[in-house]
């Protein structure tokens, strides 16, 4: 069961870190913003992984407040931060 | 196959540092420095440390992340930006390339340095997680971090709240007279945002509650629970529900100086007893979940404040 | 019946994870902001319904199986709204929706 | 290598680019975004390091518990530092 569980894991940072292309290449705020919303769902799934996978139940609760707040940084970004259309630009 | 998670969210933390440090665009370091501490709570997850993998994800999902995108306006306003708000600098003579190439020299030494430091540090020569453990019985808890936090450096604690509420001090300081604060007078709030946030607010209290009474017996305590209250507030203030605090009052100074008064209080009185902030073991369980209890009032007050106090510079 | 548990979780575990690549793969694939939102959807709703429901088959004791479908609507709500909100102010600031690759 | 030296290798070299990006003439919100890098590194180095034959110990992460709250709080009177500096820039455009 912890292969599996350590493979599921492993399964969802791949999938996290791929979401960083979109984060990279924009074009927009809200397509970068879109990518850490993403971001945190995958986040509460691997706290709650750990959670089993540790034998550590208190990540659950992490895993809750990270859910809880997971709202806080997108109502942000769509209430006060994103003003405009602007293809951000791409160098790095 | 947890060491190749481990390497790749390693790796992953590196890669968003490094994308936040030297993008172009602001809005879009922002966001790569969001996505760096949603990273840094799995990262404390995995270091068996989950009272920090709470704080975190409150602190960086709820407080640090809004504080930074609610800042960005003020950098983005207007179609000219103002000095302090334009983007990386350039270098525009050769002197300046070289001091950049000098200090990223610099920057490999010292890292290296570091990494061959690292590798060949000796075993540590006390052993403190003995020593917690031999004291954890008397200290009134049964879960380690609250005991270090509360009981046996507790004056780190105290002072601790005191640099906070400093902090605080420090940013009505530099609020100029006749600076507005953030009005946020533009549009009008979503009404599903709006709903959302208040239906959330009972829930969220609810869980600070629990999170702060969890922190006797296992991973919480206050400073998880007032991140979660001051998310809170930073919510309902987002969603234009609770406006900005023109300035503080008295009430809410004294509910954000609270905590250190009870803090030092129990501290003053103890002395009395014998030793600074050493409980007595019968009451100490007591006496630090009423610690805590002002903490979490105070601190929650405190961090709400560094956010709705901030002057709104459109 | 613990074997069954054991299996429908990690059924269920799989499915989440193919939700989440799902949704990832519509992140980096779909052309424009509102395409990507549909694709996140996906994985707040299916993903994560399903790894906490399979999860919540193996907890230790109903508290905990509780607390992680708790998280669930929390999520589900979350989600719908500041999907929303971002489309809403994307509409506001005129951003127009893809219309195919003509353009 | 254990999990713990892992994360403070990583906590190293987070805390070198974060310093540099501070000490480079940056952007003021850049350099934020500097100095919360350096802290997280600073911290996961702590942390990391002591518990790198791979048991938990209390005593660093109760210091870096409080070490995170306390960046927050640094990070918040930093913003409005900027923000003030923006506005007593756009009162007086003409200085420079």
């Amino acid at each position: 069961m912890t292969t599996i569980l350590s493979a599921i894991a492993l399964f969802l940072i791949v999938n996290l870190l791929a979401t960083l292309w979109r984060v990279a290449r924009g074009p927009t705020a809200a397509d970068r913003m879109l990518a850490a919303l993403l971001f945190g769902s995958t986040g509460v799934a691997l706290l709650a992984l750990l959670a089993r996978l540790q034998n550590d139940a208190s990540l659950i609760d992490a895993a809750l407040v990270l859910a809880l707040l997971a709202a806080v940084g997108g109502l942000a970004f769509a209430e006060r931060a994103w003003r405009e259309i602007r293809d951000d630009d791409r160098a790095a | 196959m947890i060491l190749a998670f481990d390497a790749l969210l390693a790796l992953g933390l590196v890669w968003c540092a490094w994308r936040a440090l030297s993008v172009r665009d602001l809005t879009h370091a922002v966001v790569q420095f969001v996505v760096f501490g949603l990273l840094l709570a799995l990262a404390w997850a995995r270091l068996a440390a989950p009272d920090i993998a709470l704080a975190e994800a409150a602190i960086g999902a709820g407080l640090t992340g809004a504080l930074l995108l609610d800042s960005l306006r003020a950098s983005n306003a207007g179609a000219a930006p103002s000095p302090s708000g334009a983007d990386i600098a350039v270098p525009t003579s050769n002197l300046a390339g070289a001091v950049r190439l000098a200090v990223w020299a610099a920057a490999v030494v010292v890292g290296a340095a570091l990494l061959l430091a690292i590798a060949t540090l000796p075993p540590p020569l006390i052993d403190l997680r003995a020593q917690v453990a031999g004291a954890l019985g008397a200290s009134g808890v049964s879960h380690a971090v609250t005991a270090v936090l509360l009981n046996f450096r507790g004056y780190d604690t105290l002072l601790e709240v005191v640099v906070l509420l400093l902090a605080l001090l420090g940013l009505l300081a530099c609020r100029g007279e006749h600076d507005p604060v953030a009005t946020a007078a533009d549009a009008p709030a979503e009404p599903l945002a709006r709903a959302l946030s208040r239906r959330a607010t009972p829930v969220l209290t609810l869980t600070a509650v629990y999170v702060l009474w969890a922190g006797t017996t296992q991973p919480g305590g206050a400073f998880q629970a007032a991140a979660l209250l001051a998310a809170t507030a930073v919510l309902l203030h987002i969603t234009r529900i609770v406006p900005a605090w023109e300035r503080l009052g008295f009430a809410r100074r004294l509910g954000a100086a609270a905590g250190v008064l009870l803090f030092l209080g129990i501290a003053a009185a103890l002395l009395a007893e014998g030793a600074l902030l050493r409980y007595p073991p019968a009451y100490a369980g007591s006496l630090i979940l009423l610690i805590e209890s002002g903490l979490t009032v105070s601190l929650a007050l405190i961090l709400a404040a560094l956010f709705l106090c901030q002057t709104e510079t459109q | 019946m613990t074997a069954l548990l054991d299996a429908s979780s990690l059924v269920l575990l799989a499915i989440g994870a193919l939700f989440f690549a799902a949704g990832t793969i519509g992140l980096l694939r779909f052309p424009d902001v509102y395409t990507r939102l549909h694709a996140l959807a996906k994985v707040d709703t299916l993903g994560l319904g399903c790894v906490l429901l399979g999860l919540a088959l193996q907890a230790d004791n109903l508290a905990q199986a509780l607390k992680l479908l708790l998280i669930w609507p929390l999520v589900l709500a979350a989600s719908a709204t500041v999907g929303y909100a971002i489309a809403r102010r994307a509409q506001q600031i005129s951003m127009r929706p893809w219309r195919g690759d003509d353009a | 290598m254990s999990t713990g030296l892992l994360y403070a290798a990583a906590g190293a070299m987070l805390f070198v680019l974060g310093a540099t990006a501070l000490i480079l003439p940056l952007a003021p919100l850049r350099r934020v975004l500097g100095f919360n890098v350096m802290g997280s590194g600073a911290f996961l180095l702590l942390v990391g390091l002591a518990q790198r034959d791979g048991a938990a110990d209390a005593v660093p992460q109760a210091m870096v518990l409080t070490g995170i709250v306390v960046s927050v709080a640094a990070t918040a009177l930093a913003l409005a530092i900027i923000r003030r500096i923006a506005a007593l820039e756009r009162k007086a455009p003409a200085d420079d």
